[in-house]
């Protein structure tokens, strides 16, 4: 793959470089071909285009605004811009990959919305969209997760949908994967399993980031609209799966900008990883000598994945994005302060990326002075519960 | 060169036997190597040896606890491959696994190691036909069957592929959805196993929810026979010994052998004494590699 | 006062009709001079009103979206449009007029915000903006309102904001309210109280609308887009104190459309209040026969105040608006019922004016085929858990 | 006509004598009257009597809590002014309320009916200057003279104001904030005392946080005397009797008597017990209306 087509569409393989691809069982090979094509028929469509559209504005709160941090930008001697997803419907990135998705399930007539969910926001945003469009939603949730995203259990039950608890493995986002996967197989004929990230069998990678890509889109025109220099010397996103990064990515991969994915240091695969197969895609996997899955820790639900997007993986290895981690306790740390500098109560998955940042600006890893981009994914009620303690 | 997995159960089948793979996880309990033995005793005609993973996308509870009572215990494939180069039961032992052990190092790496341990055939569920050429190629290598999955959903063209490419026997999955044990035999399953008899002179055998010796008979009307796991696998969380699973698969043994030019709904009324059928009687052991 | 002349400026008396006023001890009408004198200078002041929109705009997430409840409209027959304030920076339209009297606040030097609030909104949107500019904020909050709405409060302690409870009363908004006025009266000087609706001292009522009035406005322009008869039928909005209400209103008083106000059964000040004088204004206010003001009880803590904004009763007065009253379990099943059929988790404040609005359109109060723009003036996630027992 | 608030306060001064108001909320207790007559026996030149309400904006604590006592027991305007009809203490009796009681039906109503029970003012603390106009010439009306509040942010030119439209006295507040009590007498009563007395012959009384015979003493030295609200309504609420208070109230007025023309660095040494004042001495008792 050269440079010119980095985020392009990888064809019928779902290759990213080494990474991507369709491991899945027999059984949902036919599913998957289904998805690609109803995928790469209403993606040239413009009348899905207009609808998808028309929602992400008139529904989800599209464009979501750039807001310039200025308190901390001051605190931290650069210029700092955030791109508000926190601000869309639900509260975050997921509503607009959800929102194509079960356009596309209904156009491809599904009765059914299947989902995995981690920090809840998937399982919300999935919720949300099958009651909009009247399809039916089963979200399944790791049983620890459940615990500490209740605000969004509740949530998801208001909206209608079924939520199953997941009791196998580490009882997070992880098994979460399986269970659905498992589920969908069993009724692939009625149900579409609206996958939360990028990654998952092709054309999931491709797809998630494609409907994410107006993220990216929307903030490169306002960058270029807010910074003297058009494009921003850094962007920056937080990882759990990587679609909110991949969308932000996918509107600068062609430009100077810097790329910086910011994985939990306990999940973090990009830094930690090893090449492997999980959930139907090859990517980097956090596993032991053995071979055998780890379990992610992270304060974050969000982030509490082993895997990392296939693509992330391709970018990695090819130099053009870079991956670092942040602790639990710098996140925290993170999320207080741009509260308290400016409004802002981010959520514990996008708190890594500024936390990143402010360690970056403080110790001149990021050059005094520099803009950065960085993408605010959702924000933070559903976490205020769990943080509680660690204040 | 000795016989692959393909021509013993191909001579197994052209005696007129109905093939029966019991499966086992490796590691699920200590002794499961004798596992492999009773079933071999029990009239297995191959045993298929679980490689445990930590995420089963394609098994159901059963085999998922199976697998991670086994990966607790410390199970890893380089223990497992050292426990099986000890085992001769006669028939050929057949590997069952995920993509991520598989391709630790590499495809042709994890073949090779099996090959040596004396294994004769492979399952990767989440491989299928368009991420399976590099390992198929590596498998052959090492005369070692890459078993392709057939499932109710493929297509009659795809189905001609994977046919084709599989090796061993078709691994055809009686329904959509993951391992366990399952009350009826689907409609669906019988289709399956009418259109791949049709497409190929592999055996095709039937798993997923094979539950009861009266289903197994019935599901091995519509091909050449079946894998049972979840059920023997419950079993073996619950305690049962191997001489117990050995009798059990002794009993689906029976049914399958009762089953031969019988009409399905007369299976729930099978004689439940019947002669223990001798494998010997019909294919001979397998020599050692 | 004219009907050409409603809601328009009332004035340095602070009067619509009988009603408003400034009735507060003698210490704080200096505070109130000033403040009134402040405000008319900033609102002239074309800087200042591009300072404010653009904060409502990179920072608040307006204009927010017009969004067709199309499964809802079929079900009752009618054309449902909602304006989505839920979709703002923290979750209600509360932040329109705290960014615009926290600019104020700065504009004359405060360093310290002090606000009431019930349902957490308003006390929320004051911790925020005084983090955003650097102020201080302290909010009042009954100790019955804390227990029902922790989520809220939880937040105002992340965004760095004092809370303080309220023991006397009933422990809810109105208790807030005195004790947030007495605490002025003793910090005059360097606080700024940041009142939460359209109540109060004069300039509070006008002041607050005009903040407000974006909503209204943005709302204009959007039927006028969305509508082939430009106008709606039917505006409708739930009254607490009545901010939103009114800012919704002030862009249709001079339309056809007909105006109505939806309040608590419990706190129905417009529909079971007599003229009063409570927390500096004159209006209709729950009171006994002997003059001592009620508890007002309702399932909604923003919406348990036994008063209402003096321009509300003047409306009402006028017959310019009316207003009605919907019971907690109609309001309960109202939110529940936007969940499921359009994916939207409303406040319980705002669910007043849809259950309203079922209500009427089914029992044929609202003729079918009518055009109803609805303001959904928040978001119901701080709701979930005080709702959790009723569903 | 009878001896106007105002007359009879003004007269008092003329003697000499720094002025005394103690508060009482009717009904925070029962046998509240004897409340009043306790303090109009212990030297008090009037008596505030707070009519409950439910939401007293400018009240601290301690008056809330006697305000809701009050509510709780069922005290209502018209019961209170029976009762008050019933007294006769001797010195003016002022009526001290919120706006919401005033206006239930109208404030001439209210004024009518205070001044028919024997009352000789009000004091509406959320009726300031602009809204008080109607209620003024109401009470002017009925005799009852309607007493406006200053406070130390009230610029000099709305003193100015305040003085010329307020009557019975101007009721100066010590310091911004509610009433309570407190320990300090700010700098700002001083002169907020000074500028009043300098705009106006009405005699400046000063309220809000009098807690204290020293205190008491000293703020009286900037103006004509004091109202004294929590302090007394703390001990009725710890359950002192009106005996009790009486007393409070006399070694109040012993201080404000003894403070006449001493310097305030002298009050922490005033003699214990002085001769307690009669006012008669001074103004003869207040005829009923
Ligand atoms: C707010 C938020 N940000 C980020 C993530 C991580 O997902 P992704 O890496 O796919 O953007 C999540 C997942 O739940 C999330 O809720
Ligand atoms: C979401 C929401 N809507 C409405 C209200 C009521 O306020 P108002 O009547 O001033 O709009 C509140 C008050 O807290 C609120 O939080």
């Amino acid at each position: 793959m050269t440079e010119h087509a980095l985020m392009s569409d990888p064809g019928t393989s779902g290759r990213f470089g080494d990474y991507g691809g369709r491991y899945v069982p027999e059984s949902l090979i036919p599913a998957c071909h289904e998805i690609e094509a109803a995928f790469r028929d209403a993606w040239a469509d413009p009348g899905f285009r207009d609808r998808l559209t028309t929602l992400l504005t008139v529904y989800a709160g599209r464009p979501t605004p750039l807001t310039p941090a200025h308190r901390l930008s001051r605190e931290l001697g650069i210029t700092l811009l955030l791109k508000r997803e926190d601000l869309t419907h639900t509260g975050s990135h997921k509503i607009n990959n959800v929102v194509g998705q079960a356009l596309l399930a209904q156009r491809m007539g599904k009765r059914r919305l299947l989902a995995e969910t981690g920090a809840g926001q998937h399982g919300v945003a999935t919720a949300t969209a099958a009651a909009l469009l009247g399809l039916r939603a089963t979200v399944f949730m790791g049983e620890r997760d459940i615990e500490r995203q209740e605000l969004n259990v509740l949530r998801m039950h208001v909206l209608g949908a079924e939520v199953v608890p997941v009791t196998t493995g580490s009882r997070t986002l992880k098994d979460a994967c399986n269970e659905a996967m498992r589920h969908w197989v069993a009724s692939v004929d009625d149900s579409y399993y609206c996958l939360g990230s990028v990654m998952g069998p092709h054309p999931y990678p491709w797809m998630v980031r494609e409907f994410q890509r107006v993220i990216g889109e929307e903030a490169r025109a306002q960058c270029a609209a807010e910074l003297p220099a058009a494009v921003p010397d850094y962007v920056v996103a937080c990882i759990g799966g990587g679609s909110n990064a991949a969308g932000t990515f996918a509107g600068f991969v062609d430009t100077t900008a810097r790329l910086v994915g910011v994985e939990a240091e306990g999940g973090a695969a990009a830094t930690f990883g090893r090449a492997g197969v999980l959930h139907g895609f090859r990517s980097l996997v956090l596993q032991d000598e053995h071979g055998q899955v780890q379990e992610a820790h992270s304060v974050a639900a969000g982030l509490d994945y082993p895997g990392i997007g296939p693509e992330h993986a391709h970018l990695r290895d090819g130099g053009r994005a870079r991956y670092e981690t942040v602790t639990d306790a710098e996140v925290v740390r993170a999320l207080v302060r741009l509260a308290r500098t400016e409004g802002i109560v981010a959520a514990l998955e996008s708190s890594h990326a500024l936390a990143w940042v402010i360690r970056a600006a403080e110790s001149g890893g990021i050059a005094p002075g520099s803009t950065v981009l960085l993408t605010l994914s959702g924000r933070g009620d559903k976490d205020i519960a769990s943080i509680k303690e660690l204040l | 060169m000795t016989t692959s997995l393909e021509e013993f159960l191909t001579a197994r089948r052209a005696a007129g036997r109905r093939l029966l793979v019991p499966y086992v996880t490796a590691g699920a309990a200590p002794g499961w190597t004798d596992v492999v033995r009773a079933y071999a005793d029990a009239g297995a005609d191959a045993v298929e040896i679980g490689f445990p993973f930590s995420d089963p996308m394609l098994d159901g509870v059963t085999i998922q606890e199976a697998s991670d009572r086994a990966i607790a215990a410390g199970t890893t494939v380089t223990e497992i491959l050292r426990e099986v180069t000890a085992l001769d039961v006669g028939v050929p032992l057949v590997a069952m696994t995920y993509g991520n052990l598989v391709f630790q190092r590499s495809g042709a790496e994890f073949c090779a190691a099996l090959a040596t341990s004396g294994l004769r055939g492979l399952i990767v569920p989440d491989v299928p036909l368009e991420e399976a050429g590099d390992l198929a190629d590596a498998a052959a290598k090492e005369h070692l069957d890459l078993v392709l999955l057939a499932a109710p959903s493929t297509s009659r063209d795809r189905l001609r592929q994977i046919a084709g490419r599989s090796r061993g026997f078709v691994y055809a999955l009686t329904r959509m959805g993951t391992t366990g044990e399952r009350g009826e035999v689907p409609e669906q399953a019988a289709r399956l196993g009418r259109d791949l008899k049709e497409l190929t002179d592999l055996p095709v055998l039937f798993g997923f929810g094979v539950s009861s010796p009266a289903q197994a008979a019935e599901l091995a009307r519509h091909a050449d026979g079946v894998v049972v796991a979840s059920a023997l696998m419950r079993r073996l969380l619950d305690g049962a010994r191997p001489r117990e699973l050995g009798e059990y698969v002794a009993s689906i043994r029976r049914a399958l052998d009762g089953a031969v030019d019988r009409e399905p709904d007369e299976h729930a009324t099978l004689p439940r004494h019947r002669r223990r059928p001798d494998p010997q009687d019909q294919v001979g052991p397998l020599p050692r590699g």
